[in-house]
């Protein structure tokens, strides 16, 4: 590391102290049971060991930001995929604003509400200051062992990563009506200040984690909180013109399924760097093993998709099979290192199940969704999070209850006073005529697919 | 035989459809097409320049009817389609001199 | 680790101990060798360094897995793009279908029939037992040397993603014409049961391993697998309508070439997992020399591939292209380890060149094959392995030849008869108006691109 | 490793001895500054843990190439979605060629030019033969402290990643006008001599290397590179038929945008190896800091983007946003080691307004590109060197100005001559009719999108 | 001059196409529509819920040709495109005032 | 009143609205279609077999306007988009009986 530029950095740059995520993490206690090793104390052994074990835990989780980079392009797929063509622009330049918005507001305000370090509020609120910097002599942050797991910048841009990615989740609920500045305004607030302020309770050490709260990679604290505000958003929007006439449902197809479905696959890769490198290590034993979980549990959910909806809508979905994978990730991601195999096709698979009746319960009670946001990471993220507490025996189901409730309740009454706020003064909905030409010429002036030769002239 | 085509927006399709089907017309062929008319395209910028696209999508209906069902198909397109805007569309009745079904040979009035 | 986790799932699921899958893996002579080095033998140093250099080793497979999960999307890109608009949905929903099928089948009884450890009967077959799980003592798995190489997840994981790429190739050359619930359940069975059954002739350590039979990543292990099954199902099927007219061979073209080159790329991309996984460990001059091979094969495929389809269509034909690129990496996928940097060229050029050929017979025969995998998973696969026996001294050609041909007997056999034995049964087609209205419609009731706005009411 | 291959191969191929890219790169100084950590000098523990420290190293770098490969793809998804649906086969193929000749060409001679060891005409000119091959003995690479970073396989497979990077540039700049044989022609030449003999004069320890001049992972010797021969080929092939009509300039729309959004985020996924593999180790310090600054910097990039073309344009520009991303990571690469997190900011932001004004002129002053490929890998490549001079203290602004003069003179030079040479003899320019028609047709006898019913009889 | 319009399935296009130029039409004119009639469309599910795509893909094709071949050219179409199956199509036949070959002026029947 | 039918070459279309624009033409309709004529199409190449895809992009423009322009729109349409070369495309006149606005519900001249 070139010392200068830290140093120039830390000039303008607060310091920061980071605290591993999860309390008592049993770090590379497998590691230690290696038959006929032990790992010598003190000695010079295992000076140049964790030397180098340091560089494969920082490249490990290097990895895994690349990975969680990649589910941002997911989600503009998806969502993309899922919805109508001549909303298509709106929709990619929104979650290209949003990955910029999230990693900018995260290095001003997010991580340092995120992990305060110390709290002003106890276990509820706390700010280390704006900015990122650190000192090169602390830019190493060690597991519960002393070995080196990843530095300062690792942290910070694997956590900011993921900051973006509740805002994604609101953007594909509220698609294909929402006026765009008014949602860029409202990821800016719910990115910067509310997701970061309420990880803390359990990330950042607060009241929820000495509770014993359990959440993994974040079916709560990431899914959850992104879901909520998918619900507000929807409640405060209403539905897409056309979708309710006269008592009938109408279907708004997705205009590119090959789209949707490249969405989904890309964010089940994402998903390894996701739970994998909550890990927060390359633990071999734990690493792998939640991939195994993670892989099972996403097979489950769509075997799971598929058998409900084929029984019930007689044809097998392709829509809710892409679901059914995405559910049981997101099920899966609160527990994906405590419970058991078999546990996790079983959390899978009901998650397969749930997504299918959500969806179908959601469209019924008038709530448009386009995606099928709430579903997928609201409706499993409370299931994966509960899970936890039915799966595991280290984890309370009341705990696990107790955070849900938090969340969001906090979430969904943040989230709707914000959305109410703007539609009060800026205004949420695009105008009736803007709506039905489609907000790619209403917003942007710009077509997805300018190939039609008459446009041309 | 008569042959009404009518240029309507696109999302007036729909309720167009019922409004024929209500007064009995059971057939209607439909295509995408782009008008170009009073009603101002949308203005895009692309690279810093601004510029109107001034065809607009608009869907084209075909339906071919007894001559007798002229004046009601007329009447039951602008009932469902009109919405007092500019760009609401036109309807052009043109002569057809024979109709086929092709499946059955028939001609004329049941052919359709 | 943590231990609970792992007794709660030892209790439900029986132990596996897994062997190696390449016997004799001259395992990290190249950094025996560095000069100046002296690994210090049982002492403390090695110790420490052991324990980096399983984390390390242990990391480099978990990413090899999520390169070969890369594939899958690939396969689903590559075949909807070569195929018509009709028919994306049905292969989306394949192909999304038999990643799950794939892991959780593999979960089940694959990877204990594949790696059974003890033959019920010698070398032929054996099975280690339902389900996945084991003791954590012994969930380190060492190379020759004693240091550990990955843990028994990882193993798992690995392995599983690799079962369900025999299914997709199959689905390729299907396309269009295949009943869905018969393609399920052909691609279950394959995946299950003929697939990790085979394979455990070679890579479970059995009799054709023992001949000294040698396919590094699985030209005939993973491809001709999948080829001869897609040949069986060919040749059962029969030709789309309207393919082979009155003496005339009509084309029909791919509907999305875009989706079709996304496809290739991310097969290639996942080839440095697949090959380079293959190695089982981060040997670093084993692993860096095979993604020279492998890159330098598929480049080299792509050159002989456009060179041959210029030559005989005088025009630099895409999809030839991609297809060369496809047939390098299948042709170097048994040898990428064994043959020279310039063999690698060699071998991956007159992959192109086969592949060309191949295609252009095929479709003179009258096998309908829409996106051309039999020629390239088969006819490369074939050459790629008996391309060992050619280009590596240490291996005898005429093994390489029986191995090719043992295959070949057993699983275009098993094939056969399965797909023969759906078709007397469930029916293997759909029905001539399903075909030329789409799959799409017909299975799915869903149209891939929904956007037609005449479609909507 | 297995020997005998190697021998076979150091057969038929010339030793290389390849040289650290970058002189006196501070390696591992944060390691050695960690707190009680004193590597124990030449003592065995030092011996296992570089053994294990060698590996990651290299693994790290493996990873790194396979994330620069998916930048080809990021580059084929971007250059089709923004031109026109009639010459996407066309663009297809040409990335689809160019990786191919970009990896051969580099095996066969590029990667003795770019680092020859020793130079022929000092500091300007050497050549180390043709082939590639290396003795196992010599095939790990040190830094230096001695630890092994990579090995020679390594080296060379990561650097012939970059190699094509160059041509593709062009490739987008010279779209839907070029005739496919002039353009691979150039192709192979460009990438084969030029692009690798310039970069020797700083990667490979040239002349620009000895006065200190700075270019962390390529904004000039791969962008700006790239960048004077795509403003070459603009100039000499002259503007699409249609785009500039009786003064008026006619935009000519992408067809593609989910394609282009695709092929953005796909480049930035790849520049994580980009940039993060230009560290040439798995430093924790070093890597985890240019993922932030790299990061920051695209996020910036569009945020600079999209207000200056909201302003401009009274509308947000998806195109303009992508741009932004892109010119952010051209503009971070030549110093994304040396300087701040808040001059990664800067840089970014900055690189994201330069790119929206520079696509604004160049159109203005009817130099058509088609990508805007020149405003983003020309002017933000410039702008990135230079800035490295501004924004690192350790770098002088003129050294600086001096390596992108001659860059600039000798790139422009060579692609001008070398495109005039091919217009003289083979015509640069597809005739007006095939333009019309679009290059798929003309070039290809193929369309992208042949699902058109109407087209298969 | 007639102007003979035709609706038909999609996949019949290429045999439509042969029968014509059997009989010496050189020129023609395809494109594609929905069409709306007593073939019924198939039904799909989405989110449970059935509904009914009654738009069905069609190709139109349009010849303009002298009023002496419009039997022959009828009988052409219904020969070869004829299924016998619902949804097989329709023929209608339109008169047309003049005809003009943009490339050389010339109009009427040397015009087709 | 009368309508036009032309089909031209699709890189024609711009030309051929500013020369409509200029004579007062001020509406129109424009769809994409596939021509099949004396335009020979390109030769396709697919697995080795050359094969000819005889149906050439086109746009059809369909203008309905009164009897007195028929000619003055006929020479523009020639004026702007005949290039000389085969496939320049074709116009038919079409008699129309009614013309109507659906907006207004005008009639006759004041609907177009
Ligand atoms: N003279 C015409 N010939 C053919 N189509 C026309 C004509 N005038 C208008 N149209 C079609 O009708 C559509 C609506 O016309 P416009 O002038 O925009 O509004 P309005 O119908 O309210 O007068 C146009 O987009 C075009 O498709
Ligand atoms: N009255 C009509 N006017 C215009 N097009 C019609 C009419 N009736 C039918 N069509 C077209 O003909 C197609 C076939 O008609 P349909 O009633 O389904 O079957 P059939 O031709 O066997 O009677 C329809 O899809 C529609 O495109
Ligand atoms: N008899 C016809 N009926 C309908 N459309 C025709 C007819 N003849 C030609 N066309 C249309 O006109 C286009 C141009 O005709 P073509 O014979 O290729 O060249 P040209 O217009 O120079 O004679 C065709 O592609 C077709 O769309």
């Amino acid at each position: 590391m070139n010392m200068d530029v830290i140093n120039i950095s830390n000039k303008e740059l607060p310091m920061k102290k980071s605290i591993a995520r999860k309390a008592g993490l049993p770090f590379f206690t497998a590691l230690m049971a290696m038959p006929g090793v032990a790992l010598a104390g003190e000695g010079v052994a295992e000076v140049a060991g964790s030397a180098a074990m340091y560089v494969v835990n920082n490249t490990w989780m290097l990895v895994a930001t690349f990975l969680v980079f990649v589910m941002h392009l997911g989600f503009a797929a998806l969502e993309s995929g899922m919805t109508q063509a001549k909303n298509t622009v709106n929709i990619l330049f929104k979650n290209t604003a949003i990955i910029a918005i999230g990693l900018l507001t995260y290095a001003l305000v997010g991580f340092n509400l995120m992990y305060p370090g110390d709290f002003s509020i106890a276990g509820f609120f706390g700010f280390a200051g704006f900015g990122i910097g650190v000192d090169p002599g602390s830019m190493m942050i060690t597991g519960d062992d002393g070995v080196g797991i990843y530095t300062y910048w690792t942290d910070f841009i694997f956590q900011a990563m993921f900051a973006a990615t509740a805002a994604t989740i609101v953007s594909g609920a509220v698609a294909e009506r929402i006026k765009l500045h008014s949602f860029l305004i409202f990821s800016v607030i719910y990115v910067a200040f509310i997701y970061p302020w309420v990880g803390s309770w359990k990330w950042g050490g607060g009241w929820l984690d000495a509770k014993g709260f359990y959440d993994f990679a974040g079916s709560t604290l990431v899914h959850s909180v992104g879901g909520w505000a998918a619900l507000a958003g929807v409640i405060l929007l209403g539905p897409r013109l056309g979708k309710y006439v006269n008592s009938r449902i109408k279907p708004i197809m997705g205009h590119n399924m090959p789209l949707a479905t490249i969405g989904v696959f890309l964010l089940w890769l994402g998903w390894f760097g996701f739970n994998g490198g909550s890990v927060l290590s390359a633990d071999p034993g734990l690493v792998s093993f939640v991939f195994v979980t993670t892989s099972l549990a996403a097979a489950a959910g769509i075997v799971g998709a598929i058998m409900l909806s084929w029984i019930l809508q007689k044809k097998p979905d392709l829509a809710m099979a892409l679901n059914g994978a995405l559910a049981g990730l997101v099920g899966i991601t609160a527990g994906a290192d405590v419970v058991t195999v078999m546990s996790s096709i079983v959390i899978g698979f009901i998650a397969g199940l749930l997504v299918v009746a959500s969806v179908m319960i959601i469209d019924r009670i008038r709530l448009d969704d386009p995606v099928g946001a709430i579903s997928v990471h609201l409706v499993c993220g409370i299931w994966g999070t509960l899970a936890v507490g039915i799966f595991s025996a280290d984890h309370s189901f009341m705990v696990q209850l107790l955070g849900v409730g938090a969340y969001g309740v906090v979430c969904f009454a943040a989230a709707f006073a914000l959305f109410l706020a703007l539609k009060i003064t800026l205004g949420l909905r695009v105008d009736e005529e803007e709506e039905l030409k489609g907000l790619d010429v209403g917003e942007h002036g710009m077509e997805a697919y300018g190939g039609f030769v008459i446009n041309k002239s | 035989m008569k042959k009404i085509e009518a240029i309507i927006k696109p999302f007036k399709l729909d309720e167009l459809k019922s409004a024929l089907h209500d007064i009995g017309v059971t057939g209607m062929t439909a295509s995408e097409v782009k008008g170009f008319g009073r009603q101002k395209g949308h203005t895009e910028v692309y690279r810093g320049a601004e510029y109107i696209v001034d065809f607009i999508p608009k869907v084209k209906i075909e339906i071919v009817i007894d001559e007798s069902m002229v004046d009601q198909v007329t009447d039951a397109i602008i009932g469902s389609v009109k919405t007092g805007k500019i760009g609401d569309g036109k309807i052009f009745v043109l002569p057809v001199e024979s109709v086929c079904r092709i499946r059955t040979g028939e001609t004329g009035q049941e052919a359709i």
